[in-house]
């Protein structure tokens, strides 16, 4: 059986594992804090891919994409801690765990996503601002959400057979990219098949979507929810990761920075996305290194340190913005505009068999 | 030198009038190869001329950059003898000239009195000498009264259309560029249009540059027909003549 | 009954700043068609300068003329020079270079003037005026009340009366029909953004005597409900800003009261959601476009 | 996990050891707190200059994390793992370094002298590595609303608290003196919605009369303010993180403080009283390597906190390590430089168990003869404070 | 017409927006493998019987009848009950390729990929579209768009087809090959109704006229009956243009 044969799906599907295969060995060259932010760019990269959708393909500007990543988050702590806290062991409650992320975001997503097929633009935009304004209080409110502090994450160990081989970080990095495999892999089939179209359809003309079949509330609570699946399954990596969930860790300022990473990587990208979420991790690690290496005065390296990466950021997204509004993943390579791209249907070549989509 | 062109010639020169509106040497095009090359056009005052040509001629392309919309790779536009090339469109608007431009061009958001006094922001001063053209426009435009209090983006395409005509001869213009006004309207609606442009271009001087598919429409009240095919004039001469051309009907106008 | 008399009374006060910040937003709505998230940020740089104003001269007045000015100029800049490079085909970009904006402004705030909150005082009393032995507002509440009640008023003969809130309005939604008008759509764009981030100075500078003090983040918090009451009010309508700004100011006030300040965010998200399920343009939404 | 005895420990050098910290430079907690590492700092570098411990300079890293558990836990694994820091010293703020706790002990990294007053730092059976600074907020609550009550059996007392984990420990605090229906009010704030009239509208509506604050320093002078423009004159009692003099003169501005804060009380567990001579000492220390900052409670807490951390260091021994360090804390030897000696032992990571009412008169904060308290067992008790002496120029020495 | 039931029947429809009755009390049927053309005046109403018939908006008060049952009360229900209708606009997504127009109706149809594409393939080949598969639509000139916006409504064979001013800004020559469409579209059992004013074309392709007159039916019958009818004249046609 030759590439050729095989259909869009496996193809897919082949090339995330195949990518997935390659970040898991280059986790044995990682010290271990490269292998943490390793896992939290696979984590931070779920969120990004289902909201460069939203945003790239439905026009759905949401401000509140951390509050998805946070409900998966909640949704792992309660369930995977309660399942500890029994005794139980092993990998149960880590899987039962990502279940519980999926359904508490799931819900979330949707019922943002209800919200978000009536509204249009700004009105979105403001809705989910108000939402992420209030997670806190929600989580102060609401009991057993632990409030500020948030709620403990059990830890999870590496296995004892694989101790010797790999360290705690590299474990988890294994985890997160797994995960972020699971996640995006649903997101680019959506974005190259049928339902992908049938967004930016919806984006394009809403009543000539209607009058061709396609439901706009429908497409657009779909996106919002897949969208949040996998926010929801990247929260839960980030709790696995911190052993610790909490409404500080998503506030305004990650939604937004979700936002740079899509749109500084190209909306609609998935490689954007992965562009925009290395950046977001590692930029601020970037940059704090270097001005700590330039030797500057303590009062000075007081001020710039933190203000400076937000001053970078902002920077980038206007440039961007301005500059490239195709993003980075557009401007560095014009035909490498995504990888995905190039397994986008051909839809006028000759041999349609790698098109048994259904 | 043909007899169509010298007919051409006669007409367009008018003797020593200057031009109303004249293009020179126009060359304009968006990326590629120029989508109108070297045009020389002399409408002179009171003029109403019928722009032809099949679709992707270059017609609107000749109106966007006579209001300054688009700005030619080369050439000159004149306005009344004055070399309007490096103004600005509002400039433009301001000195006289109108354009409706393709396809229901209204500001959806305001109501259709709103509209209709934008309009005359310019060349009619004093909130009064406003109210009254809006108001006698009403009379030419019943519909229109009727929905006067409407948003825009509440009006049917005919509306829409009659909208942005009405609009723009409430400005009182020198110069009046129509990209197909008739495009949506009902039958009697352009004869109505038609009849009120003939009827401004002899009482008032205007000169009116008139894109049309509606061929037939257009030449019936247009003095001299102006047809242009990939970027240049393959026909200039009065109305009558090129309506009763069967050879250019057949290779420019499709009928 | 005097508590609550009391804190519909302080929620009246609160919300008149929020609608007045939400109405600036307002403005920059029908005139650029943007929501400005930068709005906050810009108006505190003012602020900053109201600030400097005040601390040399020792004028509260001159230091309200200072932010109304330095307003102006900060929307002058942001359109002339950021904004008006931006693709205006769809809303997004300009919304996101705002929000790049805003991230700059702060870190830039931040990195010159630290983190400390800097007091500003109100220059009339905030001591209540007591009406029976219910306390109601204070000189300085009733202050920003007709500051913003003239504002409002001026803001709306300006739209809905004059010809250049007419151009105003055109130039936002239809610029290349406003340019063949005659309109400077350009300097419409620009007079609106002016006008907004100056109404927005002000909201702010009447903010910061009733909070911590000046710094990058005092009025984020201010955006987030002014955009809300906005957002909640229809966009489009400076009615609607007043209306929901003094809605939102004392529900905020009352939930705080009576059932703690953590549940006021709550309360907020349950409004905005009811009334944009009921009507998603907002309260005071024109007319839906017709669909086909 | 570090090796044998030749071996050197994580971040100690030949001429250096290397620690690091979290805390908010930037974000909601910065405007109250970004001074306190920059004091840190100062103070290190004095003690640098003096010939550091054992012939070691200190490195002192310190991260920036917004006061954002996220940022918290990326910016401590950095410096655990990256920058391989000895300790974590002072990390601040209840959620954020809670969010690092686990990771801190699993990888069994000190974690020392956290800022906060939470109760969770003093776990010494979960957190072995774990060890508080500030006195707890129960302690707090305690004593203050004890002070009140000595002076006045029927005042009517009210709490002002934050609306988490500080609030609510310190209102536990204060009905341990009132009484479990001692408290006539209790009203919340949140750090996102900085207008607290309608609180102060109740309290004042209550009739409250003794005003306890759980609150950060913004909050104490919003407080005070917004009730004076009401017309409004309780007495005033806060927290030791809400109720630092110059930080609130600096925040309601240096005309109106004296009259507003004539008579507001407070408490500490570190000498910052004028003219004590930790205070002297901080003062020119800050002058010198603080670029003259303002000299507030920050400072003294910061370069407190580097003393105690150097007193630890110094009898670690020549060659510390991490065993010997917590070793040394654990056994009870480590004075400190407050207003009594550390209580640190191995069954017990808080530092202090008492307090020192402080009370502003005349623009002047200052100690209150005979007002300090013990809070220990869900009891106050009164005590003697018992000043830790300044030695050798505060360059720990045996 | 015949005893059979017809495509579209609508009875006694009314339409009002706030204080404006836009249709009032309108009937009429369009047969199998009929083509009704509905003309009048601008504002008359013609393309609020299109969004009522599609489920745009709610009438007060009347029935639409498809195929003898109730129309739809969504609009994403059309295409199943093989309902197309193109916009007076051209309403085309911007975005996406041509062929990628056409897939959009397709992609609710229960129809595996290679089928869909087929299908799309040969409606574009059609229309004469087929080089343009992979253009961009907005890369087309007027009279191609305009030819996408009809394939998009063909592609998934509809039984009752709403065309909107399909005609409006074409050229002479494209009228011709679209009246030539329309009218094989009859051959193929295709029951068309049209809104158009442009006069000719509407007499040659359409077997009945309805005419609408603000909001009301004024006339309906064969064209000729209409063209000479002297309410039509007055109303629509005006004077020069009957001529
Ligand atoms: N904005 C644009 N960018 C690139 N090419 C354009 C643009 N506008 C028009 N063209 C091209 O320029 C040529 C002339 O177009 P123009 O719209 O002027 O023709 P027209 O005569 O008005 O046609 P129609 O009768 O269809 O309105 C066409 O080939 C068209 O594709
Ligand atoms: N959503 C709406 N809100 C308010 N008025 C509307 C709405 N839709 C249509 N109308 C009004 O109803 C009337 C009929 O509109 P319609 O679009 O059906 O006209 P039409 O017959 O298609 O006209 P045209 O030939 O100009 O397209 C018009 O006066 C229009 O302004
Ligand atoms: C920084 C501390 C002294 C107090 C702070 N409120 C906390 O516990 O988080
Ligand atoms: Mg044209
Ligand atoms: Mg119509």
């Amino acid at each position: 059986m030759t590439i050729k044969n095989l259909s869009r799906i496996q193809k897919i599907a082949l090339r995330g594992i195949g990518l997935a295969a390659v970040a898991v060995a280059v986790t044995f060259v990682l010290s271990p804090y490269q292998n943490y932010q390793l896992a939290f760019v696979a984590a931070v990269f779920c969120a990004t891919a289902g909201l460069t959708l939203l945003i790239g393909l439905t026009g759905q500007l949401s401000l509140g994409h951390a509050v998805l990543m946070a409900a998966g988050g909640y949704g792992y702590a309660l369930v995977a801690g309660p399942m500890s806290a029994a005794g139980i062991g092993g990998p149960l409650p880590l899987l039962a765990g990502l279940l519980g992320a999926l359904a508490l975001a799931g819900v979330v997503g949707g019922l943002l996503g209800l919200a978000g097929a009536r509204l249009k633009g700004p009105y979105l935009a403001g809705l989910t601002l108000a939402l992420v304004i209030a997670l806190p209080a929600f989580t102060s409110q609401i009991p057993g959400l632990g409030g500020d502090q948030g709620m403990r994450v059990p830890f999870v160990g590496v296995p004892d057979g694989l101790r010797p081989l790999v360290g705690v970080e590299q474990w988890h990095a294994w985890i997160a990219v797994v995960i972020a495999l699971l996640a995006v892999t649903p997101l680019a089939i959506i974005r190259t098949g049928r339902t992908g179209m049938r967004m930016r359809a919806v984006h394009g003309d809403e009543v000539a979507a209607k009058l061709a079949g396609v439901s706009p509330a429908r497409v657009k609570t779909g996106a919002f929810v897949v969208g949040a699946l996998s926010a929801g399954l990247g929260g839960a990596v980030l709790a696995v990761l911190t052993q610790n969930v909490s409404p500080g860790a998503y506030d305004l300022n990650f939604s937004l920075l979700l936002l740079v990473a899509v749109v500084v990587g190209g909306l609609g990208s998935l490689v954007g996305a992965a562009v925009g979420a290395f950046l977001v991790v590692l930029l601020p690690w970037l940059i704090d290194t270097a001005t700590g290496a330039m030797g500057l005065s303590t009062e000075l390296e007081q001020r710039l340190s933190g203000d400076l990466v937000v001053l970078v950021f902002g920077a980038l997204l206007v440039l961007v913005t301005i500059v490239w509004p195709g993003g980075l993943s557009n401007a560095l390579s014009g035909r490498f505009s995504s990888l995905v791209d190039r397994f986008r249907p051909r839809v006028d070549q000759p041999a349609p068999q790698s098109l048994t989509e259904r | 030198m043909t007899a169509d062109a010298r007919a051409a010639e006669a007409v367009t020169s008018h003797g020593t009038t200057p031009a109303m509106l004249a293009v020179e040497g126009l060359v304009v095009g968006y990326s590629g190869a120029p989508v109108i090359d070297g045009m020389q056009l002399r409408l002179p005052p009171g003029q109403v001329v019928a722009l032809l040509g099949a679709n992707g001629a270059g017609k609107t392309t000749l109106l966007r950059t006579v209001s300054g919309l688009v700005a030619p790779r080369s050439g000159r536009v004149r306005l009344d003898g004055e070399d309007v090339t490096q103004t600005t469109v509002e400039d433009r608007a301001r000195r006289g000239l109108a354009q409706v431009p393709e396809g229901h061009s209204i500001v959806t958001e305001l109501t259709v009195d709103e509209n209709l006094h934008l309009g005359g922001l310019w060349r009619l001063p004093g909130t009064k000498a406003r109210r009254a053209a809006v108001d006698e426009m009403y009379q030419t435009f019943e519909p229109l009264a009727r929905r006067r209090a409407s948003l825009g983006h509440q009006l049917s395409g005919g509306e829409r259309q009659m909208l942005a005509l009405a609009r723009a001869l409430i400005a009182r213009p020198r110069v009046l560029l129509l990209d197909e006004p008739s495009l949506g309207l009902a039958p009697r609606v352009v004869a109505q249009l038609f009849a009120i442009l003939r009827d401004a271009a002899e009482r008032t001087g205007l000169t009116v540059l008139l894109a049309e598919q509606n061929v037939t429409s257009a030449l019936s009240i247009a003095d001299r027909g102006v047809v242009v095919s990939l970027g240049a004039i393959v026909a200039d001469a009065p109305a009558e003549k090129i309506a009763a051309d069967p050879a250019l009907r057949h290779a420019y106008l499709g009928f | 009954m005097d508590r609550l008399a009391f804190l519909l009374a302080t929620g009246l006060a609160r919300g008149l700043v929020i609608a007045l910040f939400a109405l600036s937003l307002v403005i920059i709505w029908r005139a650029a068609r943007i929501v400005n998230f930068a709005q906050a940020a810009m108006a505190t740089v003012a602020v900053y300068v109201a600030y400097a104003v005040v601390t040399w001269t020792g004028s509260y007045w001159l230091a309200l003329v200072a932010a109304v000015v330095t307003g102006m100029l900060v929307g002058f800049a942001v359109e002339r020079w950021l904004i008006r490079r931006v693709p205006r085909d769809n809303p997004l970009p300009g919304m996101i270079v705002a929000i790049g904006l805003v991230m700059i402004l702060h870190s830039v705030i931040g990195i010159l003037f630290g983190p400390r909150h800097v007091p500003m005082r109100a220059p009339f009393s905030r001591e209540p005026l007591y009406v029976g032995d219910v306390a109601v507002l204070s000189p300085y509440d009733l202050f920003v009340l007709l500051l913003a009640l003239g504002i409002v008023v001026a803001l709306a003969v300006l739209f809905n009366r004059t010809t250049l809130g007419l151009q105003l309005r055109a130039a936002a939604t239809a610029p290349e029909v406003s340019r063949l008008l005659g309109i400077r759509v350009p300097r419409m764009v620009t007079i609106g953004w002016m006008l907004s981030s100056a109404v927005a100075a002000v909201a702010v500078l009447l903010l910061i005597p009733t909070e911590l003090g000046l710094n990058a983040h005092s009025a984020d918090i201010l955006f987030v409900h002014a955009f809300t009451v906005a957002v909640l009010g229809g966009l489009d309508s400076p009615v609607g800003a007043i209306v929901g700004g003094v809605a939102v100011g004392v529900l905020i006030t009352l939930v705080t009261g009576f059932l703690g300040a953590g549940m006021a965010p709550i309360a907020v998200l349950a409004l905005l959601t009811l009334v944009l399920l009921v009507r998603p343009g907002g309260i005071f939404a024109v007319k839906e476009a017709r669909a086909a | 996990a570090c090796g044998g005895a030749d071996e050197a420990a994580p971040g100690v050098a030949e001429d250096s050891i290397t620690i690091g910290t979290h805390q908010p430079l930037t974000g909601p907690a910065a405007s109250g707190y970004a001074g306190i590492s920059a004091a840190t700092k100062a103070y290190f570098d004095y003690l640098n200059d003096n010939g550091g411990i054992h012939g070691r300079t200190i490195e002192y890293l310190v991260k920036d994390d917004g006061y954002n558990p996220a940022n918290t836990q990326t910016v401590v694994r950095e410096l655990v793992q990256q920058d391989e820091v000895f300790a974590l010293l002072n990390g601040l703020g209840t959620p954020p370094h809670s969010s690092v706790l686990d990771f801190l002990n699993q990888n069994e990294v000190p974690d020392l002298f956290v800022a906060s007053g939470a109760e969770l730092w003093n776990q010494p059976e979960e957190y072995p590595y774990t060890f508080a600074f500030n006195v707890d907020y129960v302690v707090e609550g305690a004593a203050l609303a004890q002070h009140f009550l000595d002076a006045d059996p029927d005042a009517v007392v009210c709490v002002l608290g934050q609306d988490d984990d500080f609030g609510e420990s310190f209102l536990a605090g204060v009905k341990i003196a009132t009484g479990e229906d001692g408290v006539s009010e209790y009203q919340t704030y949140s750090t996102s919605n900085q207008d607290v009239t309608a609180q102060l509208g109740a309290m004042q509506a209550a009739g409250c009369e003794v005003n306890l604050l759980a609150t950060i320093n913004g909050f104490t002078a919003l407080s005070v303010g917004t009730a004076a423009q009401m017309g409004y004159f309780p007495q005033w009692g806060a927290s030791s993180s809400g109720g630092d003099y110059p930080t609130l003169v600096e925040l309601l501005g240096e005309d109106v403080a004296p009259q507003l804060l004539q008579g507001f009380v407070s408490l500490n567990y570190l000498q910052n009283a004028p003219g004590n001579e930790w205070t002297e000492l901080f003062e020119e220390i800050n002058a010198e390597y603080n670029g003259g900052a303002i000299f507030d409670g920050n400072v003294v807490y910061g370069m407190s906190v580097g003393y105690t951390f150097a007193e630890a260091l110094l009898k670690a021994g020549e060659d510390p390590t991490r065993e010997a360090l917590l070793e040394v804390i654990e056994s009870g030897e480590l004075v400190g430089n407050g207003s009594f000696p550390l209580t640190y032992s191995a069954d017990n990571h808080a530092a202090y168990d008492s307090v020192q009412i402080a009370v502003v008169d005349a623009g002047v904060q200052d100690f209150v003869e005979g007002a300090a308290y013990r809070v220990a067992d869900g009891a106050v008790t009164p005590v003697e404070p018992q000043h830790v002496p300044l030695t050798n120029d505060g360059v720990p020495s045996e | 017409m015949s005893s059979t039931i017809p495509r579209l029947e609508i009875d006694g429809l009314t339409v009002a927006f706030g204080g404006l009755t836009a249709l009032d009390d309108v009937s009429f049927t369009v047969g199998e493998a009929e083509t009704v053309a509905l003309i009048g005046p601008n504002g008359a109403g013609k393309t609020t019987v299109f969004n009522a018939v599609c489920a745009l908006l709610r009438p007060r008060s009347g029935t639409i009848r498809i195929n003898g049952e109730p129309a739809p009360s969504s609009t994403t229900g059309l295409s199943a009950r093989k309902v197309s209708r193109t916009l007076q606009g051209l309403g085309l997504f911007e975005s996406m390729s041509v062929v990628e127009n056409l897939l959009v109706p397709l992609s609710s149809l229960d129809l595996g990929a290679e089928q869909r594409l087929g299908k799309a393939r040969r409606t574009l080949a059609r229309l004469g579209l087929a080089e343009h598969a992979r253009s961009p639509v907005a890369s087309l000139p007027y009279p191609e768009r305009k030819r996408v916006a009809l394939a998009r409504a063909l592609v998934t064979d509809p039984r009752l087809l709403l065309l909107d001013e399909p005609a409006g800004g074409l050229g002479s020559e494209d009228i011709d090959a679209l009246a030539e469409t329309v009218r094989g579209l009859a051959g193929q059992g295709c029951s068309v109704l049209l809104v158009e004013h442009h006069v000719d074309f509407v007499m040659e392709v359409a077997d009945r006229v309805v005419v609408l007159d603000f909001g009301r039916v004024v006339a309906c019958g064969t064209p000729d009956e209409v063209r000479h009818d002297p309410a039509v004249e007055a109303a629509y046609l005006g004077l020069e243009a009957a001529a």
